[in-house]
């Protein structure tokens, strides 16, 4: 079942980005990604990580991909931009594609047999992560605010409309 | 000493930008230099705090946050960097029409997650930290919004710095999975104990690497370097030239030190491709500066080489001399970048080599501070730029890094070209145009005249500074 | 159970899939997008290792890491809407005011 | 009485300063009083301080001023600390002596100029970077020292930017300056490798401690050369030293005949242990110096512009004192760097006033007969003539003998002979000089004959003290021949300068080198006299005789023909030849070359600088694709 599930999930997932790739029209894009961030909740899911899982859907799939839309409506594009035409580019990012992923892989190789799979039940609740992030987090937690903080400053001079305009 | 105090200088940042970004506004237009001057009083009472900290070893939130004399240094000269851009900026954004407090308040953010980078033994706050300085800095390059140039420079930046920040998240990643942690004590301890999946955490310090190889703009992690410098408002620029590189290179340094000092058999494949990057960036560098005309451009493909220099000091694994190129490189660099911003009046910025024909007479001041800032980059006694230089070199050549050496020293001998060529044009070409400025800039001239100050005292009489960086290089040993 | 081994190989497909997609896409919002699978690789990969490691650090980090996430799209999408009020357009070939 | 010597240094430095920041405003008595005054109490200090120096004893020496610590780096520390030993002394009373005299002329020659202020805060400077560079007590200060004249040479060059020329001798001077430079600082950090200290004791105590190998030596010594070369104007780092003439007629006076160009030697006298432990780097040092003594002076031959000869003449002569270092006589070589310093600068200084006198003209072909107009300029300029030519009992014979004895001594016929030759050379530019200018025909236009003068007495008074000195100066180093002990100079070098070979040669032998060097020396004065002063008279017999020869060369100039018509022969043929096809094409192409192909480079490079974020994301992607292949592999 849960091999069925990580296929499945992993299938859409991936056909979905490539979907990304693919597709021209920027909306479509944007859902597409929408669809891979929730199957990436699903496998957050599965590596029993249930808060993350959720935070995933909510922030990623429910707030950021908002925006991503929210923009893509605003810039209202009448026609949608292909990928690269030029046949050398295709097979260039082709070439670099392969090539890093053998990378990544022949990393991980190493990795594969010391992975224990075998974890602990009920890990990653939120009473968990919340203690943690109180507690030995808070600092990293703290940052964030100030993280937040410039970015909403920055955005809003960024864009915002000043009286002579 | 687990103390409240280590945070102190950061809340006071984080609590000026706030400040101004409620005093912003309440003020009128024409007031709104005060905002400049709050924020230059938060930076010295910061400053205060920072010179109280010295030796006490400061920490909080179970060392995650750690003032040792290494960070305070840092802070201290990033602290006098933002000084400077902060005194440089304040005629440049009514004149160029930038005005707006939220300037100061992104600039003084950029310095918070500095502060953050350089006082953290952490991966994850390390990376926080990058992201807020980053973010800052993204949205500052893109301030000067009537301009194409400004907002082309902002999404390349934007984009091509998230593009290598997932590097680097992937990099923690992998450091993550082969060790467990994030902490750079007990990954450089795994390393060190060489247990299994070295190969992976090897890959993790790579990519880590690549990551902040984008923020000190090493070849070929660099190209976004000369679009962003020229397009970005040019006090900002100054700010990029060396608050991100110098915090990249501080971080390098607490990683790639005790990794190049502690683990012997697999560092070497590290040592190895920062050295041809070392290479690479010095020889790029200064060959594509030669044929710039833009200035900006110019000082970027510069700033790009000096990271080459900088590396060697990395590689020498000679902490002293890097935080003492640092330090002169940061008062050299602004100040020649304070001497472009000079030349420039309401809505106009002369930046073409063409526009400082007969510069050296017409305004004599600029032209020779100008001139010093510029032999000090090419690496010209007394000033402060041949001894960093010479400290670098020679650390490098005692640990038997000669052909580095050599390549270096040519380097900055085909750097003498393009920095020569700007006091040619300063001094020795007639004008055939009129190049006005506006001339009542007195922050900008007090920068002018610090830097100067800096370049030939570091120059001259490092004595004292460099009593203060032995004592801070200490903290990683 | 399955093999974590295949979350990573899952990670890695995605990250490469997203440096690809960064490199052929040629709109700013695409390219943006791009960045932020990557970016989820790496969080999928900092899960599994937290479940292999049997720690939540990892998930933490995994935390942090979407904060920024949502911090930089405030901005990147600011700055593209900036580019777009400009110039009427988010191709990114169109953005090359300056070079050499 | 002797602490007070590392004010030598820092008075001039003090005046530059007061030029630099108040010069526009002062009045130009006021400057030039301030500037020859600066210089000239330097001299003062410095002949106190060599008095000081002979009545302390030579245990104790060098004497060391330590201001304060500089560079603290590791195990290596070097101080701005100066030192005063015999060495030192010579050349800070040559620097400041001659730079006196040359400051005051300078007063005279650039009387009119509207730069004035500019002029003196360089040529200050300049005086104080020399200074610093012969002064200091370690091999980092003393490099501080060379960049700075290599500096001010380009503001002094360059002076007159307005022309382009100047300009680019200027930008010439300081990049190949610069080139050397670079090879210098690879030796110093050779030697803080192996000594641990730049101070010259310490590098002195190491190598007579043993702690250098003789590879080592050779490796520091050969860089250092390479630094020389550029600083020096040798082989092959010479090329802008023609083009630096340039720069105001006193500039070339200070530069290329006193101060600057003679760092080369100062620095490899300063290094002797080096040099005396490396075999090979003085064997490097003294080819190196013959060849550029004789290729120099074939260049001198076919110059017609007045300066150009003066300047080929300086190259060739400082390849004189390399053969003295090169050959282990030291003290010889230093006693040519002093006694040189007078007389060229003399020659330099009268071709000023020649200038002077004809509205700015330097094309010898246009001169003639000019010594009834200037009744001081032509003797002064025939005694430095004399001197250079080594016609006893001038300085410049003196010193020459030296090092050609010397040379011969040591066994290095080759060079000796290759300097006898560079001996006749130099006396037949010098009196085709004298002849050209001063004799024959007057072949001025109507319009310059008529404003001929003699300068101002600011000019001709300096003139007439360096004429003196070209005279007597050579009375402190006289040969053995003339008695034992009677090298007074050599005996005070001593200190510094060890055991340098003995001459063991007897004194018939010493007689027959000093008999066959001014017999060369009158040999070469002999032909140019015919063929400049006798010539002229039978100029068409020649022709007629060798019409071949004459229509060869019959687009050139009537003096130029005859010149070319009795002179066919190989040196002639072959010192054009290297000037036309080598000097200007090789050298200045390499050095062109360099410039330009990196600049070539940096077009290819900046090609990938497309300004697209695509394109720069991809290199981003190779790059770390590349990295992490090597890491896995």
């Amino acid at each position: 079942m849960a091999h069925f599930l990580f296929f499945l999930l992993a299938i859409v997932c991936i056909a979905s980005v490539l979907g990304m790739i693919i597709s021209k029209n920027q909306a479509y894009n944007a859902l597409f990604l929408v669809l891979a961030f929730a199957c990436m909740g699903g496998f957050f899911a599965l590596l029993d990580a249930p808060f993350i899982a959720v935070v995933q859907i909510i922030i990623y799939a429910g707030a950021i991909m908002i925006l991503f839309i929210f923009v893509i409506m605003m810039i209202n594009l009448r026609e949608g931009l292909p990928p690269e035409r030029k046949k050398w580019t295709l097979y260039f990012a082709l070439g670099i594609a392969v090539v890093l992923f053998v990378e990544l892989i022949l990393t991980m190789k190493s990795a594969f047999s010391s992975l224990k799979s075998g974890g602990i039940e009920k890990i990653g609740s939120p009473t968990d992560i919340g203690r943690l992030l109180f507690t030995e987090y808070l600092y990293p937690f703290e940052i964030t605010s100030i993280l937040i903080i410039a970015a909403l400053v920055g955005a809003i001079v960024l864009v915002k409309k000043r009286d002579k305009e | 000493m687990n103390s409240f105090s280590a945070l102190i200088p950061l809340l006071i940042i984080v609590f000026a930008s706030l400040c101004i970004m409620i005093l912003e506004a309440f003020l009128k237009k024409e007031n709104k230099d005060y905002l400049a001057y709050i924020s230059i009083i938060f930076l010295v009472v910061c400053g205060f705090f920072l010179v109280r900290a010295w030796n006490k070893d400061f920490s909080y939130f179970n060392g995650n946050l750690f003032l040792d004399n290494l960070s305070l240094f840092f802070s201290f000269i990033f602290l006098i960097t933002t000084f400077l851009v902060i005194l440089i900026s304040m005629k440049y954004i009514s004149l160029q029409g930038v005005n707006c407090g939220e300037y100061y308040s992104l600039l003084l953010l950029a310095l918070s997650g500095m502060l953050i980078m350089v006082s953290s033994g952490d991966l994850l706050v390390i990376f926080l930290g990058l992201e807020v300085l980053s973010i800052s800095s993204y949205s500052l390059a893109g301030l000067r919004r009537k301009d194409e140039k400004s907002s082309e420079a902002a999404i390349k930046y934007f984009l091509l710095g998230c593009f290598a920040s997932a590097f680097l998240v992937y990099g923690i990643a992998l450091l993550y999975g082969a060790t467990y942690s994030t902490d750079i004590a007990s990954i450089i301890n795994h390393f060190q104990s060489g247990e299994s999946l070295g190969l992976m955490a090897l890959i993790g310090l790579g990519m880590f690497v690549i990551g902040f190889g984008f923020k000190i703009a090493v070849v070929p992690f660099h190209m976004w370097t000369p679009d962003v410098y020229e397009g970005a408002p040019t006090p900002i620029t100054a700010f990029f030239s060396v608050g991100p590189k110098a915090v990249g290179f501080a971080v390098l340094l607490r990683v790639l030190y005790p990794y190049l000092k502690n683990v012997q058999d697999s560092s070497k494949a590290i040592f190895l491709l920062l050295c041809i990057i070392s290479v690479l960036t010095m020889v790029v560098g200064n060959l594509i500066a030669l044929r710039q005309t833009n200035l900006k451009r110019i000082l970027a493909y510069s700033s790009i080489a000096h990271a080459g220099y900088l590396l060697i000091a990395i590689l020498a694994q000679d902490n002293a001399s890097l935080v003492f190129y640092l330090t002169v490189y940061i008062f050299m660099n602004i100040g020649a970048f304070a001497a472009v911003i000079a030349l420039g009046k309401k809505d106009k910025e002369y930046l073409e080599l063409e526009d400082y024909a007969g510069i050296g007479f017409k305004y004599p001041w600029i032209g020779a501070t100008f001139s010093v800032f510029l032999l000090s980059l090419a690496g010209f006694p007394p000033t402060g730029g041949f001894l960093a230089k010479f400290y670098v070199f020679s650390a490098a050549v005692r640990q038997d890094l000669v052909p580095l050496v050599i390549i270096g020293v040519l380097a900055s001998l085909i750097s003498v070209f393009y920095y020569l060529r700007i006091i040619v044009y300063m001094y020795m070409k007639e004008p055939s145009y009129e190049v006005d400025i506006n001339i009542d800039n007195p922050g900008l001239f007090l920068v002018l005249f610090l830097c100067l100050y800096g370049v030939l005292q570091l120059g001259i009489f490092p004595g004292n500074v460099l009593i203060l960086i032995k004592q801070a290089v200490t903290a990683l040993l | 159970m399955i093999p974590l081994s295949y979350f990573l190989i899952l990670s890695a497909v995605l990250f490469v899939l997203g440096a690809v997609a960064f490199f052929v896409k040629r709109d700013l919002i695409t390219m943006f997008m791009a960045v932020e699978v990557m970016l989820n690789a790496a969080n999928l990969a900092f899960i599994t290792f937290a479940k292999s490691a049997s720690s939540i650090d990892g998930q933490i980090i995994v935390f942090f890491i979407v904060t920024v996430a949502a911090a930089e799209a405030a901005v990147g999408l600011a700055i593209i809407l900036l580019i777009f009020r400009q110039k009427k357009t988010i191709k990114s070939e169109d953005i090359n005011l300056m070079k050499g | 009485m002797t602490d007070i010597f590392w004010l030598i240094p820092f008075i001039p430095a003090m005046s530059t300063l007061i030029l630099a920041i108040f010069g526009q405003k002062l009045p130009k008595k006021y400057i030039s009083f301030q500037a020859c005054f600066a210089v000239f109490a330097s001299f003062i200090i410095s002949v106190i301080s060599l008095v000081g120096l002979l009545q302390t004893s030579h245990e104790s020496y060098p004497l060391v001023k330590n201001l304060f610590s500089w560079i603290h780096a590791g195990s290596f520390k070097a101080d701005l600390s100066f030192q005063l030993d015999p060495l030192s002394a010579v050349m800070a009373l040559v620097v400041t002596g001659v730079g006196f005299l040359i400051h005051v002329y300078s007063v005279g020659y650039m009387a009119n100029d509207k730069s004035y202020s500019r002029y003196f805060t360089y040529l200050n400077l300049f005086t104080f970077a020399m200074l610093i560079l012969v002064m200091s007590s370690n091999v980092v200060l003393m490099f501080v020292g060379w960049e700075g004249v290599g500096l001010c040479s380009y503001l002094l060059i360059g002076f007159w930017f307005e022309k382009h020329s100047a300009a680019n001798a200027g930008k010439k001077a300081f990049i190949v300056n610069r080139i050397g430079d670079a090879a210098f600082i690879i030796g110093i950090f050779f030697i803080l490798i192996y000594v641990g200290s730049g101070e010259f004791t310490a590098i002195n105590s190491a190598i007579s401690g043993g702690a250098i190998t003789q590879g080592v030596a050779t490796l520091i010594a050969v860089l250092l050369f390479v630094g020389a070369t550029g600083k020096s104007a040798q082989i092959p780092l010479y090329v802008w030293l023609p083009d630096a003439m340039e720069g105001p007629t006193p500039v070339s006076a200070l530069i290329h005949a006193a101060t600057m160009v003679t760092a080369g030697v100062y620095m490899v006298s300063r290094m002797n242990l080096l040099y005396t432990l490396s075999v090979d780097a003085a064997q490097v040092v003294a080819v190196v110096g013959a060849v550029t003594a004789i290729y120099a002076a074939t260049m001198a031959l076919t110059q017609n512009d007045i300066k150009r000869v003066l300047a080929y003449s300086t190259i060739s002569q400082i390849g004189y004192m390399f053969i003295g270092c090169g050959v282990g006589a030291y003290a010889a070589g230093m006693f040519h760097l002093y006694t040189h310093a007078f007389f060229k600068s003399l020659l330099f200084l009268a071709a000023g006033s020649v200038m002077h006198a004809l509205s700015g003209e330097l094309d010898m072909r246009k001169m003639g007969g000019l010594r009834k107009y200037l009744p001081l300029t032509y003797p002064t300029f025939l005694i430095g003539a004399i001197a250079i030519s080594g016609i006893p009992f001038l300085s410049g014979f003196f010193s020459k003998d030296a090092i050609l004895t010397h040379a011969f001594a040591s066994g290095q016929y080759f060079v000796w002979a290759l300097g006898i030759l560079g001996a006749v050379l130099t006396a037949f530019y010098m009196f085709r000089l004298i002849f050209l200018t001063f004799h024959g025909k007057e072949r001025m236009t109507p319009e310059v004959k008529k404003h001929i003068h003699e300068p101002p007495p600011a000019m001709t008074v300096p003139l007439v003290i360096l004429a003196f000195f070209s005279i007597v100066a050579g009375f402190i180093g006289l040969p053995v021949v003339f008695g034992k002990n009677l090298n007074w100079f050599g005996h005070f070098l001593e200190p510094v300068i060890k055991k340098s070979h003995e001459a063991h040669l007897t004194l018939g032998t010493e007689w027959l080198l000093i008999i066959i060097s001014v017999a060369v020396a009158l040999i070469g004065i002999l032909i140019a006299y015919i063929f400049y002063i006798k010539k002229p008279q039978i100029p068409h017999s020649l022709v007629a005789r060798f019409p071949f020869i004459y229509k060869l060369l019959y687009n050139k100039y009537y003096v130029d023909e005859i010149y070319n018509a009795t002179f066919v022969n190989p040196t002639i043929k072959g010192s054009e030849l290297i000037y036309d096809k080598f000097d200007l094409k090789v050298i200045d192409g390499a050095v062109n070359g360099t410039a330009s192909s990196a600049s070539f480079f940096g077009k290819i490079l900046s090609y990938f600088q497309t300004g697209l974020i695509k394109d720069y994301a991809l290199i981003f992607l190779l790059g770390a694709i590349l990295f992490i292949a090597y890491l896995l592999f």
